[in-house]
Protein backbone atom coordinates (compact mmCIF):
# COMPACT_ATOMS: atom_id res chain seq x y z
CA UNK A 1 0.00 0.00 0.00
CA UNK A 2 1.28 3.60 -1.16
CA UNK A 3 0.53 4.95 1.92
CA UNK A 4 0.51 4.15 5.76
CA UNK A 5 -1.42 6.01 8.40
CA UNK A 6 -0.67 6.82 12.23
CA UNK A 7 -2.81 8.87 14.31
CA UNK A 8 -1.75 10.72 17.95
CA UNK A 9 -3.66 12.79 19.82
CA UNK A 10 -5.73 15.66 17.14
CA UNK A 11 -2.59 15.14 14.59
CA UNK A 12 -3.54 12.41 11.83
CA UNK A 13 -0.39 11.47 9.68
CA UNK A 14 -0.35 9.98 6.38
CA UNK A 15 3.17 8.40 5.48
CA UNK A 16 2.63 8.59 1.49
CA UNK A 17 5.44 6.23 -1.05
CA UNK A 18 6.06 5.33 -4.21
CA UNK A 19 4.55 6.87 -7.12
CA UNK A 20 2.20 9.52 -6.78
CA UNK A 21 -0.32 8.93 -10.65
CA UNK A 22 -3.03 9.30 -11.35
CA UNK A 23 -3.68 5.33 -11.12
CA UNK A 24 -1.64 5.30 -7.37
CA UNK A 25 -3.39 8.55 -6.36
CA UNK A 26 -7.28 6.89 -6.18
CA UNK A 27 -6.25 4.06 -3.27
CA UNK A 28 -4.24 6.71 -1.36
CA UNK A 29 -7.55 8.93 -1.37
CA UNK A 30 -9.58 6.37 -0.27
CA UNK A 31 -7.28 5.14 2.61
CA UNK A 32 -6.62 9.15 4.13
CA UNK A 33 -10.29 10.13 3.80
CA UNK A 34 -11.65 6.89 5.35
CA UNK A 35 -9.42 7.61 8.18
CA UNK A 36 -10.44 11.23 8.01
CA UNK A 37 -14.08 10.10 8.35
CA UNK A 38 -13.02 8.31 11.70
CA UNK A 39 -10.17 10.24 13.04
CA UNK A 40 -11.72 13.89 12.28
CA UNK A 41 -8.20 15.32 13.21
CA UNK A 42 -7.49 18.66 13.80
CA UNK A 43 -4.23 18.44 11.82
CA UNK A 44 -4.04 16.38 8.71
CA UNK A 45 -0.34 15.84 8.18
CA UNK A 46 0.98 14.63 4.68
CA UNK A 47 4.12 13.15 4.85
CA UNK A 48 6.02 12.96 0.76
CA UNK A 49 9.57 11.63 2.05
CA UNK A 50 9.46 8.27 0.27
CA UNK A 51 7.87 9.82 -2.77
CA UNK A 52 9.37 8.89 -5.35
CA UNK A 53 7.82 10.50 -8.93
CA UNK A 54 4.82 12.60 -8.31
CA UNK A 55 2.71 14.43 -11.60
CA UNK A 56 -0.07 16.60 -11.21
CA UNK A 57 -2.29 14.17 -9.61
CA UNK A 58 -0.44 14.63 -6.61
CA UNK A 59 -1.54 18.69 -6.62
CA UNK A 60 -4.96 16.93 -6.76
CA UNK A 61 -4.41 14.26 -4.53
CA UNK A 62 -3.14 17.14 -1.67
CA UNK A 63 -6.27 19.70 -3.04
CA UNK A 64 -8.60 17.03 -1.73
CA UNK A 65 -7.57 16.01 1.24
CA UNK A 66 -7.30 19.51 2.27
CA UNK A 67 -10.87 20.27 1.72
CA UNK A 68 -12.14 16.50 3.32
CA UNK A 69 -10.13 17.76 6.31
CA UNK A 70 -11.97 21.14 6.59
CA UNK A 71 -15.18 19.38 6.03
CA UNK A 72 -14.35 18.20 9.55
CA UNK A 73 -12.85 21.40 10.86
CA UNK A 74 -9.03 20.30 10.58
CA UNK A 75 -5.93 21.73 8.61
CA UNK A 76 -3.34 20.27 6.26
CA UNK A 77 0.20 20.61 6.23
CA UNK A 78 2.50 19.40 3.65
CA UNK A 79 6.10 17.51 4.90
CA UNK A 80 9.15 16.99 3.33
CA UNK A 81 8.10 17.75 0.09
CA UNK A 82 11.07 15.86 -2.43
CA UNK A 83 13.05 18.17 -4.56
CA UNK A 84 12.07 16.77 -7.79
CA UNK A 85 8.41 17.59 -6.79
CA UNK A 86 8.82 21.22 -6.12
CA UNK A 87 8.30 22.01 -9.81
CA UNK A 88 5.06 20.54 -9.72
CA UNK A 89 4.51 22.72 -6.39
CA UNK A 90 5.21 26.39 -7.68
CA UNK A 91 2.99 25.79 -10.52
CA UNK A 92 0.43 25.03 -8.71
CA UNK A 93 -0.05 27.61 -6.00
CA UNK A 94 -0.69 25.63 -3.33
CA UNK A 95 1.66 27.43 -1.21
CA UNK A 96 -0.15 30.18 -0.76
CA UNK A 97 -2.92 28.00 1.12
CA UNK A 98 -1.12 25.06 2.56
CA UNK A 99 1.64 25.22 4.53
CA UNK A 100 4.77 23.04 3.39
CA UNK A 101 7.80 22.42 5.45
CA UNK A 102 10.93 20.15 5.56
CA UNK A 103 12.09 17.88 8.71
CA UNK A 104 15.25 16.87 8.96
CA UNK B 1 19.11 16.05 -37.80
CA UNK B 2 20.06 12.65 -37.59
CA UNK B 3 17.45 10.01 -35.76
CA UNK B 4 19.64 7.76 -34.24
CA UNK B 5 17.12 5.17 -32.65
CA UNK B 6 13.10 4.57 -32.87
CA UNK B 7 10.47 3.21 -31.02
CA UNK B 8 6.73 3.42 -30.81
CA UNK B 9 4.42 1.57 -28.11
CA UNK B 10 0.31 1.45 -28.90
CA UNK B 11 -0.65 0.20 -25.48
CA UNK B 12 -4.26 -0.31 -23.75
CA UNK B 13 -5.90 3.22 -22.13
CA UNK B 14 -6.21 1.82 -19.17
CA UNK B 15 -5.12 3.99 -15.59
CA UNK B 16 -2.84 0.52 -14.97
CA UNK B 17 -0.79 1.38 -17.69
CA UNK B 18 0.39 4.59 -16.64
CA UNK B 19 3.74 3.95 -14.62
CA UNK B 20 4.36 1.55 -17.58
CA UNK B 21 4.61 4.23 -20.36
CA UNK B 22 6.32 6.44 -18.72
CA UNK B 23 8.86 4.09 -17.47
CA UNK B 24 8.70 2.57 -21.03
CA UNK B 25 9.78 6.20 -22.80
CA UNK B 26 12.14 7.04 -19.72
CA UNK B 27 14.49 3.97 -20.28
CA UNK B 28 14.39 4.12 -23.80
CA UNK B 29 15.19 8.27 -23.39
CA UNK B 30 18.28 7.22 -21.22
CA UNK B 31 20.60 5.69 -23.79
CA UNK B 32 21.31 9.90 -24.05
CA UNK B 33 22.59 9.61 -20.95
CA UNK B 34 20.61 12.34 -19.27
CA UNK B 35 20.76 13.67 -15.43
CA UNK B 36 18.64 12.46 -13.01
CA UNK B 37 16.63 15.67 -13.36
CA UNK B 38 16.51 15.99 -17.25
CA UNK B 39 15.02 12.13 -16.88
CA UNK B 40 12.57 13.15 -14.38
CA UNK B 41 11.22 15.80 -16.57
CA UNK B 42 10.92 13.29 -19.22
CA UNK B 43 8.90 11.23 -16.97
CA UNK B 44 6.58 13.64 -15.67
CA UNK B 45 5.58 15.25 -18.93
CA UNK B 46 4.86 11.80 -20.42
CA UNK B 47 2.96 10.60 -17.28
CA UNK B 48 0.33 13.84 -18.13
CA UNK B 49 0.10 13.41 -21.87
CA UNK B 50 -0.92 9.38 -21.01
CA UNK B 51 -3.00 10.04 -17.86
CA UNK B 52 -5.03 12.58 -20.73
CA UNK B 53 -5.58 9.92 -22.97
CA UNK B 54 -7.00 7.96 -20.06
CA UNK B 55 -9.41 10.22 -18.30
CA UNK B 56 -9.85 12.80 -20.94
CA UNK B 57 -9.96 10.59 -24.70
CA UNK B 58 -12.45 8.25 -24.19
CA UNK B 59 -15.49 8.80 -22.00
CA UNK B 60 -17.38 5.84 -23.48
CA UNK B 61 -15.27 2.98 -25.37
CA UNK B 62 -11.95 1.17 -24.20
CA UNK B 63 -9.39 3.06 -26.89
CA UNK B 64 -5.62 3.10 -26.96
CA UNK B 65 -2.88 5.07 -26.66
CA UNK B 66 -0.10 5.58 -29.34
CA UNK B 67 3.65 6.81 -28.60
CA UNK B 68 6.50 7.77 -30.57
CA UNK B 69 10.08 8.67 -29.00
CA UNK B 70 12.45 9.12 -31.37
CA UNK B 71 16.16 10.50 -30.26
CA UNK B 72 18.57 12.69 -32.44
CA UNK B 73 22.04 12.84 -32.51
CA UNK B 74 22.54 15.91 -31.18
CA UNK B 75 20.83 15.11 -27.86
CA UNK B 76 17.37 15.70 -28.13
CA UNK B 77 14.26 13.44 -27.62
CA UNK B 78 11.32 13.95 -29.07
CA UNK B 79 8.24 11.89 -27.33
CA UNK B 80 4.35 12.08 -28.91
CA UNK B 81 1.96 10.40 -27.23
CA UNK B 82 -1.58 10.17 -29.38
CA UNK B 83 -5.01 9.16 -28.91
CA UNK B 84 -8.26 8.82 -31.07
CA UNK B 85 -10.90 9.86 -28.80
CA UNK B 86 -12.76 12.96 -28.82
CA UNK B 87 -10.17 15.61 -29.08
CA UNK B 88 -9.82 19.01 -27.72
CA UNK B 89 -12.89 21.80 -29.00
CA UNK B 90 -10.58 25.08 -27.50
CA UNK B 91 -6.69 23.37 -27.35
CA UNK B 92 -5.36 27.34 -26.78
CA UNK B 93 -8.07 27.13 -23.51
CA UNK B 94 -7.52 23.87 -22.38
CA UNK B 95 -3.68 24.75 -22.23
CA UNK B 96 -4.51 27.19 -19.89
CA UNK B 97 -3.34 26.82 -16.29
CA UNK B 98 -6.26 25.00 -13.98
CA UNK B 99 -8.36 24.39 -16.73
CA UNK B 100 -10.24 21.36 -16.24
CA UNK B 101 -13.18 20.04 -18.51
CA UNK B 102 -13.00 16.43 -15.66
CA UNK B 103 -14.47 16.55 -12.08
CA UNK B 104 -12.52 14.33 -9.41
CA UNK B 105 -9.29 15.68 -8.52
CA UNK B 106 -7.96 17.24 -11.98
CA UNK B 107 -6.31 20.08 -11.23
CA UNK B 108 -5.95 21.31 -14.69
CA UNK B 109 -2.12 21.73 -14.42
CA UNK B 110 -1.65 18.58 -16.55
CA UNK B 111 -0.61 21.09 -19.88
CA UNK B 112 0.83 23.63 -17.53
CA UNK B 113 3.61 20.83 -16.17
CA UNK B 114 4.05 19.09 -19.84
CA UNK B 115 5.17 23.07 -21.08
CA UNK B 116 7.01 23.71 -18.20
CA UNK B 117 9.00 20.44 -17.97
CA UNK B 118 9.93 20.06 -21.60
CA UNK B 119 11.69 22.89 -24.38
CA UNK B 120 8.74 22.61 -26.19
CA UNK B 121 5.13 21.16 -26.21
CA UNK B 122 3.04 20.86 -29.20
CA UNK B 123 -0.73 19.85 -29.10
CA UNK B 124 -2.84 19.38 -32.55
CA UNK B 125 -6.31 18.13 -31.81
CA UNK B 126 -9.73 18.39 -33.62
CA UNK B 127 -13.14 16.52 -31.97
CA UNK B 128 -13.85 13.26 -33.53
CA UNK B 129 -10.18 12.81 -34.43
CA UNK B 130 -8.18 12.64 -31.43
CA UNK B 131 -5.35 14.45 -30.03
CA UNK B 132 -1.65 14.63 -30.58
CA UNK B 133 0.56 16.14 -27.83
CA UNK B 134 4.43 16.19 -28.85
CA UNK B 135 7.62 17.00 -25.94
CA UNK B 136 10.77 18.27 -26.89
CA UNK B 137 13.31 17.76 -24.43
CA UNK B 138 17.01 18.39 -24.83
CA UNK B 139 19.27 16.27 -23.38
CA UNK B 140 22.45 17.52 -21.95
CA UNK B 141 23.06 14.55 -20.11
CA UNK B 142 25.64 13.71 -17.40
CA UNK B 143 28.71 13.95 -19.66
CA UNK B 144 28.00 17.98 -20.39
CA UNK C 1 -10.51 -16.25 -23.20
CA UNK C 2 -10.37 -12.37 -22.49
CA UNK C 3 -7.47 -10.04 -23.29
CA UNK C 4 -7.15 -8.11 -20.02
CA UNK C 5 -3.83 -5.96 -21.59
CA UNK C 6 -1.91 -5.51 -24.47
CA UNK C 7 0.84 -3.50 -25.77
CA UNK C 8 2.65 -3.18 -29.16
CA UNK C 9 6.59 -2.35 -29.67
CA UNK C 10 8.05 -1.29 -32.60
CA UNK C 11 11.89 -0.52 -32.60
CA UNK C 12 14.84 -0.29 -34.41
CA UNK C 13 16.72 -3.84 -35.12
CA UNK C 14 19.39 -2.48 -33.51
CA UNK C 15 21.66 -4.39 -30.31
CA UNK C 16 21.73 -1.36 -28.25
CA UNK C 17 17.86 -2.22 -27.98
CA UNK C 18 18.35 -5.98 -26.51
CA UNK C 19 17.98 -5.08 -23.02
CA UNK C 20 15.91 -2.52 -23.64
CA UNK C 21 13.05 -5.02 -25.67
CA UNK C 22 13.12 -7.79 -23.02
CA UNK C 23 12.70 -5.26 -20.06
CA UNK C 24 10.11 -3.64 -21.48
CA UNK C 25 8.27 -7.12 -22.05
CA UNK C 26 8.63 -8.83 -18.42
CA UNK C 27 7.69 -5.35 -17.14
CA UNK C 28 4.77 -5.46 -19.04
CA UNK C 29 3.75 -9.29 -18.30
CA UNK C 30 5.05 -8.07 -14.24
CA UNK C 31 1.32 -7.25 -14.32
CA UNK C 32 0.27 -11.03 -13.92
CA UNK C 33 2.37 -11.34 -10.86
CA UNK C 34 4.92 -13.37 -12.18
CA UNK C 35 7.47 -15.61 -9.92
CA UNK C 36 11.41 -14.31 -10.50
CA UNK C 37 11.55 -18.30 -12.51
CA UNK C 38 8.58 -17.33 -14.91
CA UNK C 39 9.94 -13.73 -14.96
CA UNK C 40 13.14 -15.01 -15.91
CA UNK C 41 11.98 -17.72 -18.91
CA UNK C 42 10.39 -15.03 -20.57
CA UNK C 43 12.77 -12.46 -20.51
CA UNK C 44 15.23 -15.04 -21.44
CA UNK C 45 13.26 -16.08 -24.28
CA UNK C 46 12.36 -12.98 -25.48
CA UNK C 47 16.16 -12.24 -25.64
CA UNK C 48 16.98 -14.48 -27.99
CA UNK C 49 13.99 -13.76 -30.61
CA UNK C 50 14.92 -10.00 -30.52
CA UNK C 51 18.29 -10.67 -30.75
CA UNK C 52 17.24 -13.04 -34.09
CA UNK C 53 16.19 -9.91 -35.94
CA UNK C 54 19.17 -8.38 -35.05
CA UNK C 55 21.63 -10.60 -35.64
CA UNK C 56 19.79 -12.60 -38.41
CA UNK C 57 16.96 -10.77 -40.14
CA UNK C 58 18.57 -7.79 -42.06
CA UNK C 59 21.83 -8.46 -42.81
CA UNK C 60 21.61 -5.43 -45.24
CA UNK C 61 19.27 -2.73 -44.75
CA UNK C 62 18.52 -1.79 -41.07
CA UNK C 63 15.13 -2.77 -40.52
CA UNK C 64 12.87 -2.60 -37.53
CA UNK C 65 11.59 -5.54 -34.51
CA UNK C 66 7.15 -5.52 -33.99
CA UNK C 67 6.44 -6.74 -30.62
CA UNK C 68 3.30 -7.66 -29.32
CA UNK C 69 2.26 -8.97 -25.49
CA UNK C 70 -1.14 -9.88 -24.63
CA UNK C 71 -2.11 -10.95 -21.32
CA UNK C 72 -5.07 -13.16 -20.46
CA UNK C 73 -7.48 -13.22 -17.22
CA UNK C 74 -6.34 -16.83 -17.11
CA UNK C 75 -2.56 -15.95 -16.70
CA UNK C 76 -1.04 -16.68 -20.07
CA UNK C 77 1.13 -14.32 -21.55
CA UNK C 78 1.68 -14.02 -25.13
CA UNK C 79 4.39 -12.39 -26.92
CA UNK C 80 4.78 -11.99 -30.52
CA UNK C 81 8.62 -11.39 -31.93
CA UNK C 82 8.30 -10.75 -35.50
CA UNK C 83 10.58 -9.13 -38.40
CA UNK C 84 10.55 -8.18 -42.33
CA UNK C 85 13.65 -9.24 -42.95
CA UNK C 86 15.00 -12.08 -45.27
CA UNK C 87 12.97 -14.87 -43.62
CA UNK C 88 14.10 -18.58 -43.04
CA UNK C 89 14.39 -21.30 -46.09
CA UNK C 90 13.99 -23.83 -43.37
CA UNK C 91 12.38 -23.63 -40.13
CA UNK C 92 12.29 -27.29 -39.26
CA UNK C 93 16.04 -27.25 -39.55
CA UNK C 94 16.53 -23.74 -37.85
CA UNK C 95 14.64 -24.70 -34.79
CA UNK C 96 17.33 -28.32 -34.60
CA UNK C 97 19.68 -27.29 -31.40
CA UNK C 98 22.81 -26.09 -32.28
CA UNK C 99 22.19 -25.51 -36.01
CA UNK C 100 23.41 -21.28 -37.13
CA UNK C 101 23.65 -20.02 -40.34
CA UNK C 102 25.86 -17.39 -38.29
CA UNK C 103 29.22 -17.10 -38.03
CA UNK C 104 31.03 -15.35 -35.20
CA UNK C 105 29.75 -17.12 -31.84
CA UNK C 106 26.11 -17.50 -32.59
CA UNK C 107 25.57 -20.78 -30.61
CA UNK C 108 22.69 -22.06 -32.36
CA UNK C 109 20.55 -22.43 -29.45
CA UNK C 110 18.81 -19.63 -29.67
CA UNK C 111 15.32 -21.35 -30.92
CA UNK C 112 15.95 -24.19 -28.28
CA UNK C 113 16.71 -22.07 -25.34
CA UNK C 114 13.01 -20.25 -26.48
CA UNK C 115 11.37 -23.27 -26.98
CA UNK C 116 12.25 -25.32 -23.34
CA UNK C 117 11.72 -21.46 -21.50
CA UNK C 118 7.95 -21.46 -22.84
CA UNK C 119 5.24 -23.40 -22.92
CA UNK C 120 4.57 -23.06 -26.70
CA UNK C 121 6.45 -21.77 -29.21
CA UNK C 122 5.47 -21.10 -32.76
CA UNK C 123 7.56 -19.85 -35.97
CA UNK C 124 6.27 -18.39 -38.91
CA UNK C 125 8.77 -17.66 -41.42
CA UNK C 126 8.89 -17.49 -45.58
CA UNK C 127 11.97 -16.23 -47.62
CA UNK C 128 11.91 -12.51 -48.59
CA UNK C 129 8.50 -12.03 -45.73
CA UNK C 130 10.13 -11.97 -42.74
CA UNK C 131 9.56 -13.82 -39.58
CA UNK C 132 7.34 -14.41 -36.83
CA UNK C 133 8.38 -16.03 -33.43
CA UNK C 134 5.12 -16.62 -30.69
CA UNK C 135 6.11 -17.13 -27.32
CA UNK C 136 3.05 -18.24 -25.27
CA UNK C 137 3.98 -19.10 -21.35
CA UNK C 138 1.62 -19.64 -18.31
CA UNK C 139 2.10 -17.23 -15.85
CA UNK C 140 1.07 -19.42 -12.29
CA UNK C 141 2.65 -16.81 -10.41
CA UNK C 142 3.32 -16.04 -6.48
CA UNK C 143 -0.25 -15.89 -5.30
CA UNK C 144 -0.42 -20.05 -6.30
CA UNK D 1 32.95 -2.45 -17.78
CA UNK D 2 30.64 -5.65 -17.51
CA UNK D 3 34.01 -7.82 -17.27
CA UNK D 4 37.23 -7.15 -14.77
CA UNK D 5 40.06 -9.13 -15.31
CA UNK D 6 42.75 -10.06 -12.98
CA UNK D 7 46.10 -11.96 -13.68
CA UNK D 8 47.77 -14.49 -10.66
CA UNK D 9 50.85 -16.63 -11.80
CA UNK D 10 49.30 -18.53 -14.49
CA UNK D 11 46.14 -18.04 -13.67
CA UNK D 12 43.96 -15.61 -15.12
CA UNK D 13 40.51 -14.80 -13.90
CA UNK D 14 37.42 -12.78 -15.84
CA UNK D 15 34.83 -11.85 -13.37
CA UNK D 16 31.84 -10.83 -15.52
CA UNK D 17 28.86 -8.98 -14.53
CA UNK D 18 25.37 -7.62 -15.19
CA UNK D 19 23.46 -8.81 -18.40
CA UNK D 20 24.83 -11.08 -20.63
CA UNK D 21 23.32 -10.90 -24.04
CA UNK D 22 24.31 -10.31 -27.51
CA UNK D 23 24.83 -6.69 -27.49
CA UNK D 24 27.43 -6.54 -24.26
CA UNK D 25 28.98 -9.72 -25.05
CA UNK D 26 31.09 -8.18 -27.52
CA UNK D 27 32.79 -5.94 -25.19
CA UNK D 28 33.14 -8.53 -22.50
CA UNK D 29 35.48 -10.69 -25.20
CA UNK D 30 37.27 -8.17 -26.34
CA UNK D 31 38.34 -7.26 -23.33
CA UNK D 32 39.38 -10.95 -22.31
CA UNK D 33 40.75 -11.70 -25.77
CA UNK D 34 43.13 -8.71 -25.25
CA UNK D 35 44.59 -9.88 -21.99
CA UNK D 36 44.48 -14.06 -22.88
CA UNK D 37 46.38 -12.50 -25.96
CA UNK D 38 48.85 -10.95 -23.38
CA UNK D 39 48.84 -13.29 -20.63
CA UNK D 40 48.76 -16.56 -22.08
CA UNK D 41 47.51 -18.12 -19.07
CA UNK D 42 47.71 -22.02 -18.58
CA UNK D 43 43.87 -21.61 -16.78
CA UNK D 44 41.26 -19.14 -17.79
CA UNK D 45 38.50 -18.86 -15.40
CA UNK D 46 35.34 -17.20 -16.16
CA UNK D 47 33.56 -15.97 -12.64
CA UNK D 48 29.87 -16.03 -13.19
CA UNK D 49 28.91 -15.12 -9.90
CA UNK D 50 27.34 -10.96 -10.56
CA UNK D 51 25.83 -11.93 -13.40
CA UNK D 52 22.25 -10.67 -13.68
CA UNK D 53 20.53 -12.15 -16.82
CA UNK D 54 21.97 -14.52 -19.34
CA UNK D 55 20.64 -15.55 -23.17
CA UNK D 56 22.17 -18.16 -25.21
CA UNK D 57 25.02 -15.41 -26.28
CA UNK D 58 26.96 -16.92 -23.16
CA UNK D 59 27.60 -20.07 -24.55
CA UNK D 60 28.45 -18.69 -27.29
CA UNK D 61 30.92 -16.59 -25.12
CA UNK D 62 32.08 -18.92 -23.19
CA UNK D 63 32.80 -21.23 -26.05
CA UNK D 64 34.76 -18.61 -27.50
CA UNK D 65 36.87 -18.03 -24.87
CA UNK D 66 37.64 -21.59 -24.42
CA UNK D 67 39.18 -22.40 -28.06
CA UNK D 68 40.71 -18.89 -28.05
CA UNK D 69 42.33 -20.03 -24.27
CA UNK D 70 42.97 -23.48 -25.80
CA UNK D 71 45.38 -21.61 -28.72
CA UNK D 72 47.85 -20.69 -26.12
CA UNK D 73 47.63 -24.23 -24.48
CA UNK D 74 45.44 -23.23 -21.99
CA UNK D 75 42.10 -24.62 -20.16
CA UNK D 76 39.33 -22.97 -19.39
CA UNK D 77 36.82 -23.23 -16.16
CA UNK D 78 33.78 -22.03 -15.25
CA UNK D 79 32.80 -20.63 -11.82
CA UNK D 80 29.37 -19.57 -9.79
CA UNK D 81 27.00 -19.83 -12.80
CA UNK D 82 23.78 -18.50 -10.84
CA UNK D 83 21.02 -20.91 -11.00
CA UNK D 84 18.56 -19.06 -13.34
CA UNK D 85 21.96 -19.38 -16.18
CA UNK D 86 21.74 -23.47 -15.56
CA UNK D 87 18.94 -24.05 -17.51
CA UNK D 88 20.88 -22.44 -20.89
CA UNK D 89 23.96 -24.17 -19.74
CA UNK D 90 22.24 -27.42 -19.36
CA UNK D 91 21.22 -27.11 -22.96
CA UNK D 92 24.42 -26.11 -24.24
CA UNK D 93 25.71 -29.28 -23.16
CA UNK D 94 28.78 -26.98 -22.54
CA UNK D 95 29.28 -29.08 -18.98
CA UNK D 96 30.69 -31.88 -21.26
CA UNK D 97 33.54 -29.98 -22.19
CA UNK D 98 34.30 -27.15 -19.68
CA UNK D 99 34.58 -27.53 -15.86
CA UNK D 100 32.13 -25.77 -14.38
CA UNK D 101 32.09 -25.04 -10.14
CA UNK D 102 30.71 -23.31 -7.83
CA UNK D 103 32.74 -21.31 -4.52
CA UNK D 104 31.39 -20.39 -1.80
N1 LIG E 1 -6.13 13.57 -24.70
C1 LIG E 1 -7.18 14.40 -24.45
N2 LIG E 1 -8.40 14.14 -25.00
C2 LIG E 1 -9.45 14.96 -24.77
N3 LIG E 1 -9.38 16.06 -23.98
C3 LIG E 1 -8.20 16.37 -23.41
C4 LIG E 1 -7.06 15.56 -23.61
N4 LIG E 1 -6.03 16.12 -22.93
C5 LIG E 1 -6.52 17.21 -22.33
N5 LIG E 1 -7.83 17.38 -22.62
C6 LIG E 1 -8.69 18.51 -22.17
O1 LIG E 1 -7.88 19.57 -21.72
C7 LIG E 1 -8.18 19.89 -20.36
C8 LIG E 1 -6.94 20.34 -19.62
O2 LIG E 1 -5.99 19.28 -19.53
P1 LIG E 1 -4.86 19.30 -18.42
O3 LIG E 1 -4.17 20.63 -18.44
O4 LIG E 1 -4.00 18.11 -18.61
O5 LIG E 1 -5.63 19.21 -17.03
P2 LIG E 1 -6.46 18.00 -16.39
O6 LIG E 1 -6.03 16.71 -17.02
O7 LIG E 1 -6.12 18.06 -14.94
O8 LIG E 1 -7.91 18.29 -16.63
C9 LIG E 1 -8.79 18.61 -19.81
O9 LIG E 1 -9.61 18.85 -18.68
C10 LIG E 1 -9.57 18.11 -21.02
O10 LIG E 1 -10.80 18.80 -21.18
N1 LIG F 1 14.54 -13.61 -37.39
C1 LIG F 1 15.28 -14.41 -38.21
N2 LIG F 1 15.49 -14.05 -39.50
C2 LIG F 1 16.22 -14.83 -40.33
N3 LIG F 1 16.79 -15.99 -39.94
C3 LIG F 1 16.63 -16.40 -38.67
C4 LIG F 1 15.87 -15.63 -37.74
N4 LIG F 1 15.87 -16.27 -36.55
C5 LIG F 1 16.59 -17.40 -36.73
N5 LIG F 1 17.05 -17.49 -38.01
C6 LIG F 1 17.85 -18.59 -38.58
O1 LIG F 1 17.74 -19.72 -37.72
C7 LIG F 1 19.04 -20.12 -37.27
C8 LIG F 1 18.96 -20.70 -35.89
O2 LIG F 1 18.57 -19.70 -34.96
P1 LIG F 1 18.88 -19.87 -33.42
O3 LIG F 1 18.44 -21.19 -32.95
O4 LIG F 1 18.30 -18.68 -32.71
O5 LIG F 1 20.47 -19.83 -33.32
P2 LIG F 1 21.52 -18.64 -33.56
O6 LIG F 1 20.80 -17.33 -33.42
O7 LIG F 1 22.54 -18.83 -32.48
O8 LIG F 1 22.07 -18.84 -34.93
C9 LIG F 1 19.89 -18.89 -37.40
O9 LIG F 1 21.26 -19.16 -37.51
C10 LIG F 1 19.32 -18.24 -38.68
O10 LIG F 1 19.81 -18.87 -39.83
Amino acid sequence: MPVRISTEANTMTAFLSGEIDHHSAAAIRDAIDTQIQINRPKLLKLDFSEVTFMDSSGVGLIMGRYKNALTFGGRTEVANMPAFAEKVMRLSGLEKIIRFYKEK
Amino acid sequence: MQVINEMKLVIDALSVNEGYCRVAVATFVSQLDPTIEELNDVKTSVSEAVTNCIVHAYPKKRGKIYITARLYADGLSRVTIKDRGIGIEDVKKAREPLFTTAGGERSGLGFSVMESFSDKLTVRSKPGWGTSVTIEKRIAGKGK
